[in-house]
C-alpha cells in the first residue's frame, strides 16, 4: 500500500474542500418554528425561575399565546404568498417554505392550540386537598403509590413542564414537513418525538400503563429512528448528498455522480432502495401504518388522554406530510418501485386496522385502531401522486385531526371513581344520561365512519376521488369495504350509549371547564362544516398542493 | 331567479325538525303539533309543486342549480320530473299521518328527566328523515342525491333502535335487544349497500368528470362520453346494490323484516312507504338513465330475482306469526312488482312501477297503520293473541279488511291499477315471468285473508273483550287514506297523466320502445 | 484499502443492533443495542463522505451523536422511572397494555 | 236515455257506501234504503229495457262512456258500458230478482242486529254484478268480477264469529282468485295480442289472429268461469258457501253471480268460436260438472247443500250449452235466467223452511212440512217441477232445448254429451224428488234441539212468502213465455247469433227420452224415500254415497296437496330465510369478527414482538422495493 493510500485513511486533501460560508437564514420565514422554541425555551425558564403556584397559570398561557402567535405567523406567511408564488427553500435548503408547509404547520398549530386547552383542563379530576389538578402526575419522578407521590399530591405539586415539552414537540412536528434534507429531516424527528415519549409517561392515573406506554413508544421509537438514519445514511451514500433537490436530481439522472469506487462494488439502485425503503419506514411508523402500527393501542391507551389526542393528531399531520414531500419531491422518479409497495400498506392498514378494531373492548384502544384505519385511507390518497392527491391529503389531515382532539377530548369527560372510564361497557346508556355528550361523540364517530355531512366524509371521498383518478380504482374499493367494516364498531358505540339500558353505577360525566368545551365545540364546528360546506378548505388545500424543489 | 320552491320543500321539515328538537322538555306536547304543523305546511308546499308542474313539460322543472364543491364537481342541483313529483307528493301526503298516528309513540320513554327528550327527539328525526328524503327525490346531482342517500339513515337508525315497540310477548329486555339488533342490521346492510355505491360514484366521476344526471345523460346520448362495457356494468352493479337492499330486494331483503317488526308502527311506515321508495325510484332515475346499456343486460338477472322477491315474500308472508312482518314480507312481495315493472322496459311497466310506488306507499300506511292501532290496544304482535275483534271493535276491523284488501290489490282500490300495469307491461316482454308473477296476487290474497280471520273473525278472545274501537285521531289518520285508495283506483288517471311523460322520456333514454301488439305487428 | 470494507461493517454492526433489541429483554441493553445502531449509521456516514469527498456526511454524524445523547437523556429517564415502579427493568415484564 | 245506465249501478252503490259508512243511526231504516234502492235499479232497468225495445233489433247496442281510466301510452282502458240485448238480461235478472230477495231479507234477517250492514253488503255485491256485465272491456268487467267476489266473500262469511263461515268465505276467495288469474293472463294475452281489451275491438280482429293464441286466450276465460260458476276442478267452494245467510246462498250462490262464468263465455263467444279445441274443453267441464253436481247433490242431508249441489249441475248445463258454441248460445243464457227464478225460489224456499225450524238445515229432521207451511209448499214445489223439467214448466223448454244442442253438436261427442246431458237430468229428478219427500212429505222427524226447544214449524212472514210466490210464477211461465215463437232466440240472436242445431234423432225423441228418465229418476226417488220412513240418521251408505258426501273426496284432495304442502312449503321457507339467507350475512360478519380475535393476539403486549414486527415490516418493505426494480 502506497503511503499517499495509507495516508489518506486517517487525512484527506484539504484542497478540494469549498469552504463553508455563513449560512443565510430568513428569520422571517422561519418565524412560526422560532416563535415557538422561543415560546418553550421561555417555558424552561418559567419553570426554574416562576413559584410553584402560579407556573401552571404562566405556562397555560404562554403556550396559547405562543401557538396563537405562530399560527398568526403562517397565515401572514401564506397572506404574503409564501404559499404558493413565493414558496422557495429558506435557511440554505435546509427548510421548504411552500404551500404544504404552510398548510400542514397551521392545522399542527391549531392542534397544538386545541391541545393545549385539553392539557389546561383542571375541572374533571375531582380536588386532591383541595387543589385543582389536570390529567397530569403530580411528581412524575415519584414511584407511583409511594409516600413521596402522596406528599406531592398533598403539596398541590403538578407537572406544569408538560407545556413546554408539548411547545418542544410542536416545534419539532413544523419542521418535519417542511424539511428540505435529511439531516434535518431526522433531527426535527426527534426533536418532536423525544418530548412526546416523556409526555406519555406523564400520566396522574393509571401510572404504571402510563410509565409503559411511554417505555414502549421510545424504545420502538428510537429503533424506528435507527433505521431512518441508516436509510439516511444509504441514501447520503447513493447521492453524495442529503438535500432533498440532489438526491431527486440524481434519482432523476439529470445529475450522475457515481463514485467509481462504489460503482465498482455495489449498483447505486440497491444503495437508493434500501435507503428510500428504511426511511420511509421510519415515517410509516410515525403514522401508525401496518405493520409498523403495533405501538399505536398501546401507546394511546396508556398515554394521559390529552396526551392521546394531540399525539394521534398532531404527529399524524407531521408524519404525513414528510411522507408526502419525500416521496413527491425526492422519490418521484422511483415512483413505479415504491408505488406497488405503498399499495400493499396502505391494503393492509385499512383492512388490518378496520378489522381488529371490531373486537376491541377499550374506547381509547379503538380510536387508536380507528386512527390506524385512516392511516390506511390516506395512504390511499398518497398514493394517487398527483396534485390532487396532495390537497386530498392535506384536507383529510386537516378533517381528521380535528375530529380525533375532539373525540379524545369527550373521552377525558366521562369518568368513575378510578379516573376516565375508558372500557366500552361503562358507556352504556350514555346517551340517557347527558344526552348531550353522547350526541357530540356521536358526531365524532358518525365523522370517523365517514357518513355523509361530516368532514370524515368529504376527506374519505376527497382521497379516494384522487386515487381512483389515478388509476387506483381497486384500492378505492377495499377503501369501502374496509369503511363499512370500521362502520361497524363505530355505530356499536353508538348503540351501546343510545339503545342499551344504562348502568346504575355507571360513570358520570364531568362538567368540563371553557377549555375543554372549546376543543369540543371547536372540534364539533370544524367537523360539520368541513362535512357540509368544504369548498373554501378545499380550494385552500389545493392551492397548498404544489412543492417546492 | 323565482322563487326556489324545491329547495323550500326541503328546508321547511329541516327547519322544522330542528326547531322540535328544541323545544324544552317541557312542553313536548307542544313538540307534536309543531311538527304536525310543519308536515303540513310542507304538504302544502309539495301540492304547490304539483300546481307548478307542467306534465309534458321539460325533463326535468322548477329547476335550482348552485356551486356547491366545486374540487369534486359536485353542484346543488334540484329539478323534478314526473316520476319525481308523485313520490314527492307521496312523500309529504304521508308524514302528518306518520305524526298522527305516532302521537303517543314516543310517551313511555318519558322519564321526566329535564336532559333527555326522546317526544321532541321523535318528531324532530321524523321531519328529519321526510327533509332527506325529499331533498333525493329532487336531486339531479348524483352526489347530491348519494349524501342524502346515505344521510337519511342516521335518523331512520335512531327512529328504529331508540323508539321501538314496546309491545313485546318476552318483555322490554328482549325487546331493546332486538331493536337495536334491527337498528344496526338496518343501518349495516344499507352502509354497505351504500359504501359499494360510494366507489361506484367516484368510479362515475372519474369517467365523467361531472355529476350532474342531465349533463352525463346528454354526453351519454350524443356519444360524447364512451364508457368500456366492462366499466359500465361494474359502475351499474355499484349502484342496483345500493338500491337493491334499499328497496329491498331478495336476498338481501332480510333486513326490513326485522326493522318493521321492531320499529314502531308509524317508523314501519316510514321505512317501507318513504324510504325505500328512494331505492326503487333511484333505479328509474339513475341505474337506467345512466346506464341504459348494462340496465339492459342486466335485465334478465333482476326480472329473476324480483319475481323470487314476488313469491318468496308471499310465501313467507303466509308462514309469518307477527303481524308487523308479515306485513314486510308482503312488502317485500309488492317491492319485487316494482322492480319487476322497472326492469320491464316497457312503458306500462314503468309507469305501474311508479305507480306501485304511490299506490303501496297508501295502502302499506292503511294495514300497518291500523295495524299498530290494533297492536298498541292488545299488547302483542303475535297473529295468535288476536281473534274475533271484528265484533268487539267493527271500524278497526273494518278498515283493516279495506286495507288488508288494498294489499291484495283488489279491483277498485288503487293498487290494483299499478300492480296490473306490471304484470301486463312485464307480460308483453317476458310472457313467463308475467304468468309466474301472477301467482302473487292468489298467494296475496292467501296471506291477506288468513291474517284477517285469524285476528278479527271466530269467537271473541276474552283478552280482547275490551277493546276499544278507533278514536277519532286514529280514524282521522285512517280515513283520509282509504278514501285515497278508492279514488285513486278509480280514477288514477291524474296521477298516471303527471307520471307518463317522465316514463316516456325514460324509455327513449334507455333506447326502449314498447312492443308492437302482434295484430299491429301483422299489419 | 476499499472504504466499501466499513460499510459492511457498519451493516454488520447495524444488524447485531437490531438483534440486540430483539432478542435481549433488559430495557438498557435494548437500548444500547439502539445507540449500537445509531453508531453504525455514524460509521456508514462518515464512509460515505470519505468516498464521496464531501464533508457532509461528517457533519452529519456530530448531529447524530448530540441526537443520541439526547435520546439518552430522555429514554434512561423513562426507563429509570420505569424501573423505580416496578423494580424490574425487563421489557417484557411491562406488559399490562395487549389485545 | 243511456245515461240511466250508469244511474243502474251508483243507485245500489250509493246504498252501500250509505249504509256501511252510515253507522248506528241507520240501523232502524237501513234494510229498507238498501230495499228501495235495489228496486230503484230495478225500476231504471225496467225503463231501459223499454226504451231498448223500442229499437229495431240490431240497433239495440247501447254505450256510455263516462271517463278514461288507465291512460298509459299503449294501454287504455276506459270506464265505458255496453247495453245490449244479453247484458239487458243480466240487468233485469239481477235486479229484479235481487229486489225480491231484498225484501225477502228484511223478514228473514230481522232478528240480526247487523241487519243494516247485511243490506250494505247486498247493495254492493248488485252494484258489482251490474257493472260485471254492463263492462264494455275486460278490464272494467274484472273490476265487476272481484267486487262480487267480494260481495259475495263478506256475506259468505257474514256470521264471522262463526269460524266454519269465516273458514268458507276465505275459501270462496281464494279459489275465485285462481280463476282471476286466468281472467287477468286472459287479459294480458289480448293486449299482446290486439293492443287492447275492449269487446268491440277484440271480436272484431279475432279473425285475423292464429289460432293457438285465441285457444290460450279462451282457456283462460274458460279457467275464470270455472273459478266463478263452481265448475270443476274449481268447484269445491261452493257447498262450504251455503254458511251464508240463506237469501245470499239464493241471490249469489244460486241466481247470479255463480251464473257469471257463463255469461263470460257467451259474451266472449267470438273468441271461442274461433277456437274449437277450447270450445271442447268447455263441453267436457260443463259435462263433467253437471254430473258431478248431480251426483254431490243426491248424498247431501243439508238441504241447502242438496241445492248448492243442484246449482253446480245445473250450470254445468249451461257451460255445456256455451260450449257447443252458436247452437247453444241462447239457450245457456235461456237456463240461465229460468234456473235463476227456480233455484232462487227454492232457496228461498228452503231459508223458509230452517226459518220456521230454527235454522235447522238436516232434511232427515223435517217432513211432513206441507202441513205447516203450504205457501213455502207450494211455491217450493212448482220450483221442484219447474228444475225436474215438468212439461210446460220453465225448467222443461230450457233443459230440453240444451239436451237437444248437445245431441245435435254431432258425432261421438254429441252423443257422449247428450248422454251425460240426459243422465243428469234423470239424476237430478232424483235427487230433487228426494228432497221434496224428505222436507214435505213422510211422517215429522224432528225433537228437540240440545236446548229443548221443539221447533214449532210456521209459515213465514209476507215479506218472505211474497218474493217466494213471485218467483215461482217465474218458475211456472218464464220457459214457456221465452220459448213460444223463439222469443228469447230472436232477443238474443242479435249479440250471440245463432245457428239450428240438427241432433241425429228428432228433437220429439230427444223430449221423450228426456220425460222418460225423468219419471225413472223420480220413481226410484219415490221408491226410496217415499215408501219407507227416512232414518233420522244418516245411514253409512255405499262407497259411492260416502265419497259424494265429502264432494267426491275433492276438498280431501286440496286438503292434502295444496293446505298441507302449502304449510310444510312456508315452513321450510320461513326457517331457510333465518338460517341460509340471514345466516350468510351474519356468517360472514362472525368471520370477519373471528379473523379481528384471532388477529388481536398479535397484539401481545411484548415490545419486544412489536419490535419484530417492524422488523419484519421493514425486511419485507426493503424486498418488495428491490423486488419491483427486478421485475
Amino acid at each position: 500500500m502506497s503511503a499517499a493510500a495509507v495516508h489518506s485513511l486517517w487525512t484527506t486533501a484539504a484542497d478540494p474542500i469549498s469552504k463553508i460560508e455563513t449560512p443565510k437564514i430568513e428569520y422571517g420565514q422561519l418565524s412560526p418554528t422560532l416563535i415557538v422554541i422561543g415560546g418553550a425555551l421561555i417555558g424552561v425558564l418559567i419553570e426554574a425561575f416562576v413559584p410553584r403556584k402560579s407556573r401552571y397559570y404562566a405556562q397555560a398561557f404562554l403556550s396559547a399565546v405562543t401557538l396563537a402567535a405562530a399560527f398568526a405567523a403562517v397565515v401572514a406567511l401564506a397572506a404574503g404568498g409564501y404559499g404558493t408564488t413565493k414558496a422557495h427553500i429558506a435557511a440554505m435548503g435546509a427548510i421548504a417554505v411552500d404551500g404544504p408547509s404552510l398548510f400542514l404547520q397551521g392545522t399542527i398549530l391549531l392542534a397544538g392550540l386545541l391541545g393545549v386547552f385539553t392539557f389546561a383542563e383542571r375541572h374533571l379530576d375531582p380536588l386532591a386537598h383541595g387543589n385543582r389538578v389536570d390529567s397530569f402526575a403530580a411528581q412524575a419522578a415519584s414511584v407511583p403509590g409511594s409516600d413521596s407521590e402522596k406528599a406531592a399530591v398533598k403539596a398541590g405539586f403538578t407537572t406544569t413542564e408538560a407545556f413546554p415539552l408539548l411547545l418542544f414537540a410542536v416545534s419539532g412536528m413544523l419542521v418535519f414537513p417542511s424539511a428540505n434534507d435529511l439531516l434535518t429531516l431526522f433531527v426535527a424527528l426527534e426533536v418532536f418525538s423525544l418530548p412526546l415519549y416523556l409526555l406519555c409517561a406523564l400520566a396522574r392515573r393509571k401510572r404504571l400503563m402510563s410509565q409503559e406506554a411511554a417505555v414502549k413508544y421510545f424504545l420502538l421509537g428510537a429503533f424506528a429512528s435507527a433505521f431512518t438514519l441508516f436509510g439516511i445514511a444509504l441514501l447520503y451514500g447513493y447521492a453524495g448528498s442529503v438535500s432533498y433537490a440532489t438526491i431527486a436530481q440524481v434519482v432523476d439522472g439529470t445529475v450522475t455522480n457515481v463514485d467509481p469506487a462504489l460503482a465498482g462494488t455495489m449498483g447505486n439502485d440497491a444503495l437508493l432502495l434500501i435507503g428510500a425503503a428504511m426511511v420511509v419506514m421510519g415515517l410509516l411508523f410515525k403514522v401508525g401504518a401496518v405493520p409498523f402500527h403495533m405501538w399505536t393501542p398501546d401507546v394511546y391507551q396508556g398515554a394521559p388522554t390529552p396526551v392521546t389526542g394531540f399525539m394521534a393528531a398532531a404527529t399524524k399531520v407531521a408524519a404525513f406530510g414528510a411522507l408526502l414531500r419525500l416521496l413527491y419531491v425526492v422519490l418521484p422518479g422511483m415512483r413505479w418501485d415504491w408505488r406497488p409497495v405503498m399499495w400493499a400498506v396502505a391494503i393492509v392498514t385499512m383492512l388490518g386496522g378496520a378489522i381488529v378494531a371490531i373486537t376491541q373492548t377499550d374506547i381509547k384502544r379503538l380510536l387508536a385502531y380507528s386512527s390506524i384505519a385512516h392511516a390506511g385511507f390516506i395512504l390511499a390518497g398518497v398514493i394517487a401522486t398527483s396534485r390532487d392527491g396532495v390537497s386530498s391529503v392535506l384536507f383529510y389531515l386537516a378533517a381528521y385531526s380535528f375530529v380525533t382532539i375532539g373525540a379524545f377530548a369527550v373521552v377525558t369527560l366521562v369518568r368513575d371513581a378510578g379516573g376516565e372510564a375508558t372500557h366500552l361497557s361503562k358507556w352504556a346508556g350514555l346517551g340517557r344520561r347527558s344526552p348531550l355528550v353522547a350526541a357530540v361523540f356521536a358526531v365524532f364517530l358518525l365523522a370517523f365512519a365517514g357518513i355523509p355531512l361530516t368532514s370524515g366524509f368529504a376527506g374519505k371521498f376527497a382521497v379516494f376521488k384522487a386515487a381512483a383518478e389515478g388509476g387506483a380504482m381497486p384500492l378505492v374499493v377495499i377503501g369501502v369495504i374496509s369503511s363499512a367494516i370500521a362502520a361497524f364498531f363505530y355505530i356499536r358505540v353508538i348503540v351501546l350509549m343510545f339503545f342499551s339500558e344504562p348502568h346504575p353505577e355507571g360513570p358520570t360525566v364531568a362538567v368540563p371547564s371553557a377549555l375543554t368545551t372549546t376543543a369540543i365545540a371547536v372540534g364539533v364546528a370544524v367537523t360539520l362544516v368541513l362535512g357540509v360546506a368544504p369548498q373554501y378548505f378545499l380550494d385552500l388545500a389545493s392551492q397548498a398542493g404544489v412543492f417546492v424543489r | 331567479m323565482s322563487f326556489p320552491l324545491l329547495t323550500a320543500t326541503v328546508v321547511l321539515p329541516a327547519v322544522g325538525a330542528i326547531a322540535t328538537a328544541a323545544v324544552p322538555a317541557a312542553q313536548r306536547t307542544a313538540a307534536k303539533w309543531l311538527a304536525l304543523v310543519v308536515s303540513l305546511a310542507t304538504l302544502v308546499l309539495a301540492a304547490l309543486v304539483v300546481v307548478r308542474f307542467e306534465p309534458g313539460g321539460s325533463r326535468y322543472q322548477l329547476t335550482e342549480s348552485h356551486a356547491w364543491i366545486k374540487d369534486f364537481g359536485v353542484r346543488y342541483e334540484l329539478g323534478v320530473d314526473g316520476i319525481a313529483v308523485a313520490l314527492l307528493a307521496l312523500t309529504a301526503l304521508l308524514i302528518p299521518f306518520v305524526i298522527l298516528a305516532g302521537w303517543h309513540d314516543a310517551d313511555t320513554l318519558e322519564t321526566g328527566s329535564r336532559r333527555w327528550r326522546p317526544t321532541q327527539g321523535f318528531f324532530a328525526l321524523i321531519l328529519a328523515v321526510e327533509a332527506m328524503v325529499i331533498l333525493s327525490f329532487e336531486a339531479t346531482d348524483v352526489f347530491l342525491f348519494y349524501i342524502f342517500f346515505e344521510a337519511m339513515l342516521i335518523p331512520m337508525y335512531f327512529l328504529i333502535g331508540g323508539f321501538g315497540d314496546r309491545a313485546h310477548e318476552h318483555g322490554e329486555k328482549v325487546a331493546s335487544t332486538q331493536r337495536s339488533y334491527a337498528a344496526v342490521k338496518f343501518l349495516l346492510y344499507n352502509l354497505v349497500g351504500g359504501l359499494i355505491m360510494l366507489a361506484a360514484v367516484i368510479g362515475l366521476y372519474v369517467q365523467a368528470g361531472t355529476f350532474s344526471l342531465p349533463e352525463i345523460v346528454q354526453a351519454r346520448a350524443n356519444g360524447s362520453l364512451h364508457m368500456a362495457t366492462g366499466t359500465e356494468r361494474w359502475l351499474f352493479l355499484g349502484f342496483f346494490f345500493a338500491f337493491a337492499v334499499k328497496a329491498p330486494l331478495w336476498p338481501v331483503h332480510t333486513w326490513l323484516p326485522n326493522a318493521m317488526g321492531e320499529a314502531t308502527a308509524p317508523v314501519a311506515v316510514l321505512i317501507t312507504a318513504v324510504v325505500d321508495k328512494v331505492g326503487t325510484f333511484a333505479m328509474l332515475r339513475f341505474c337506467l338513465q345512466l346506464f341504459p346499456e348494462a340496465s339492459k343486460w342486466a335485465t334478465p338477472v333482476i326480472l329473476v330475482l324480483a319475481l323470487i322477491s314476488i313469491v318468496y315474500g308471499a310465501l313467507l308472508a303466509v308462514g309469518q306469526r307477527d303481524i308487523k312482518r308479515l306485513v314486510a314480507y308482503a312488502s317485500i312481495s309488492h317491492f319485487g312488482f316494482i322492480i319487476m315493472g322497472i326492469f320491464a322496459m316497457t312503458s306500462q311497466g314503468q309507469s305501474g312501477a311508479t305507480l306501485y310506488m304511490v299506490n303501496h306507499g297508501i295502502s302499506t300506511a292503511a294495514l300497518m297503520l291500523v295495524a299498530g292501532f290494533l297492536i298498541s290496544r292488545r299488547g302483542s304482535r303475535l297473529i295468535a293473541d288476536y281473534g274475533g275483534v271484528q265484533k268487539v271493535a267493527p271500524v278497526l276491523a273494518g278498515t283493516f279488511l279495506i286495507g288488508g284488501l288494498a294489499t291484495l290489490s283488489l279491483p277498485g282500490l288503487a293498487p290494483f291499477v299499478s300492480e296490473f300495469l306490471v304484470l301486463v307491461g312485464t307480460f308483453a316482454r317476458h310472457p313467463v315471468i308475467g304468468i309466474i308473477a301472477t301467482f302473487g296476487i292468489v298467494l296475496a290474497a292467501l296471506y291477506t285473508l288468513v291474517l284477517y280471520q285469524r285476528t278479527m273473525t271466530g269467537p271473541v278472545k276474552p283478552e280482547v273483550a275490551e277493546m276499544p274501537d278507533l278514536r277519532v285521531r286514529e280514524v282521522l289518520v285512517v280515513a283520509p287514506l282509504i278514501v285515497l285508495l278508492i279514488f285513486l283506483g278509480v280514477y288514477p288517471k291524474p296521477v298516471a297523466d303527471i307520471v307518463n311523460p317522465a316514463v316516456k322520456q325514460t324509455m327513449s333514454d334507455v333506447h326502449q320502445t314498447d312492443p308492437k301488439p302482434e295484430v299491429e305487428a301483422a299489419k | 484499502m476499499n472504504p466499501v470494507n466499513y460499510l459492511y461493517l457498519a451493516a454488520l454492526l447495524f444488524t447485531i443492533g437490531a438483534t440486540g433489541v430483539l432478542i435481549r429483554r433488559n430495557a438498557i441493553v435494548v437500548f444500547m443495542c439502539v445507540e449500537l445502531m445509531l453508531n453504525a449509521c455514524n460509521l456508514a456516514f462518515v464512509t460515505f463522505s470519505r468516498m464521496h469527498g464531501n464533508l457532509d456526511g461528517q457533519i452529519i454524524a456530530f448531529f447524530t451523536m448530540v441526537v443520541a445523547a439526547a435520546e439518552v437523556v430522555v429514554g434512561l429517564a423513562i426507563i429509570v422511572s420505569l424501573f423505580r415502579t416496578r423494580h424490574s427493568a425487563s421489557v417484557d415484564d411491562a406488559s399490562l397494555m395487549k389485545l | 236515455m243511456e245515461n240511466l245506465i250508469a244511474l243502474l249501478i251508483a243507485a245500489p252503490l250509493l246504498g252501500a257506501a250509505v249504509l256501511l259508512c252510515g253507522g248506528r243511526r241507520l240501523d232502524a231504516v237501513g234494510h229498507w234504503i238498501g230495499t228501495l234502492l235495489a228496486g230503484l235499479s230495478f225500476v231504471f232497468g225496467a225503463l231501459l229495457f223499454a226504451d231498448m225495445l223500442g229499437k229495431a233489433a240490431d240497433h239495440r247496442t247501447v254505450t256510455q262512456h263516462l271517463f278514461s281510466w288507465i291512460p298509459v301510452s299503449g294501454f287504455q282502458a276506459d270506464v265505458t258500458f255496453r247495453l245490449d240485448q244479453l247484458s239487458m238480461t243480466f240487468v233485469l235478472l239481477i235486479t229484479g230478482v235481487g229486489s225480491l230477495i231484498h225484501l225477502y231479507s228484511v223478514g228473514y234477517m230481522e232478528h240480526d242486529e247487523r241487519r243494516r250492514r247485511f243490506f250494505g253488503y247486498l247493495n254492493l255485491f248488485l252494484a258489482a254484478m251490474l257493472l260485471l256485465v254492463l263492462a264494455d272491456n275486460y278490464l272494467l268487467l274484472y273490476v265487476g268480477w272481484e267486487g262480487v267476489g267480494l260481495a259475495s266473500y263478506l256475506l259468505i262469511g257474514f256470521w264471522q264469529h262463526k269460524p266454519s263461515a269465516a273458514t268458507a268465505a276465505k275459501k270462496a276467495f281464494l279459489v275465485n282468485r285462481v280463476g282471476d288469474m286466468g281472467l287477468s293472463i286472459a287479459i294480458m294475452l289480448m293486449f299482446t295480442t290486439f293492443g287492447t281489451f275492449a269487446f268491440g275491438p277484440v271480436f272484431a280482429d279475432v279473425s285475423g289472429t292464429g289460432e293457438g293464441k285465441l285457444t290460450a286466450i279462451a282457456l283462460m276465460l274458460l279457467l275464470a268461469a270455472c273459478g266463478k260458476s263452481a265448475q270443476v276442478p274449481l268447484q269445491s267452494w261452493l257447498g262450504d258457501a251455503m254458511e251464508g245467510p240463506t237469501p245470499v246462498s239464493a241471490l249469489i250462490h244460486a241466481a247470479t253471480m255463480v251464473t257469471a262464468g257463463v255469461y263470460l263465455i257467451v259474451r266472449s263467444g267470438a273468441v271461442f268460436n274461433a277456437a274449437p279445441d277450447a270450445q271442447l274443453v268447455v263441453t267436457v267441464v260443463g259435462a263433467v260438472t253437471l254430473l258431478f253436481g248431480a251426483i254431490v247433490g243426491c248424498a247431501k242431508d243439508d238441504i241447502k247443500k242438496a241445492l248448492a249441489g243442484s246449482t253446480m249441475s245445473q250450470i254445468g248445463y249451461m257451460v255445456l250449452a256455451a260450449g257447443l258454441g252458436p247452437i247453444g248460445y241462447v239457450f245457456a243464457i235461456m237456463h240461465l235466467v229460468t234456473h235463476g227464478f227456480f233455484k232462487a225460489g227454492l232457496f228461498l224456499g228452503a231459508g223458509s223452511v230452517m226459518h220456521g225450524m230454527n235454522d235447522e238445515v238436516d232434511m232427515r229432521k223435517y217432513g211432513g212440512l206441507r202441513k205447516y207451511m203450504p205457501v213455502t209448499f207450494v211455491t217450493f214445489g212448482l220450483g221442484y217441477l219447474a228444475i225436474i223439467g215438468f212439461p210446460g214448466l220453465s225448467g222443461f223448454f230450457s233443459k230440453d232445448k240444451i239436451i237437444e244442442a248437445a245431441f245435435a253438436k254431432g258425432g261421438t261427442e254429441g252423443w257422449i254429451l247428450g248422454g251425460a246431458a240426459l243422465l243428469g237430468a234423470a239424476i237430478t229428478a232424483y235427487y230433487m224428488t228426494r228432497v221434496m219427500i224428505m222436507t214435505f212429505f213422510g211422517e215429522k222427524r224432528w225433537q228437540p234441539d240440545e236446548h229443548g226447544h221443539e221447533p214449532h214449524p210456521h209459515e213465514s212472514p209476507k215479506s218472505m212468502t211474497i218474493p217466494m210466490i213471485v218467483l215461482a210464477f217465474g218458475s211456472v211461465f218464464a220457459g214457456g213465455l221465452f220459448s213460444f215463437g223463439d222469443r228469447f232466440l230472436h232477443w238474443l240472436e242479435p249479440v250471440t247469433g245463432h245457428q239450428e242445431g240438427h241432433p241425429p234423432v228428432s228433437a220429439a225423441v230427444v223430449t221423450g227420452a228426456t220425460l222418460v228418465v225423468l219419471l225413472v229418476g223420480a220413481g226410484i226417488a219415490y221408491v226410496q224415500y217415499g215408501r219407507r220412513p227416512v232414518p233420522v240418521v244418516a245411514p253409512r251408505g255405499s262407497l259411492l254415497t260416502r265419497a259424494a258426501r265429502r264432494d267426491l273426496l275433492q276438498d280431501d284432495f286440496n286438503h292434502v296437496v295444496l293446505v298441507r304442502g302449502g304449510e310444510h312449503l312456508t315452513r321450510s321457507l320461513v326457517y331457510m330465510d333465518h338460517t341460509v339467507v340471514d345466516g350468510v350475512v351474519n356468517g360472514t360478519a362472525a368471520s370477519v369478527g373471528g379473523l379481528s380475535g384471532r388477529l388481536r393476539r398479535l397484539q401481545n403486549g411484548y415490545a419486544r414482538s412489536y419490535a419484530v414486527s417492524m422488523f419484519g415490516g421493514a425486511a419485507v418493505l426493503v424486498a418488495l422495493t428491490l423486488l419491483m426494480r427486478a421485475v
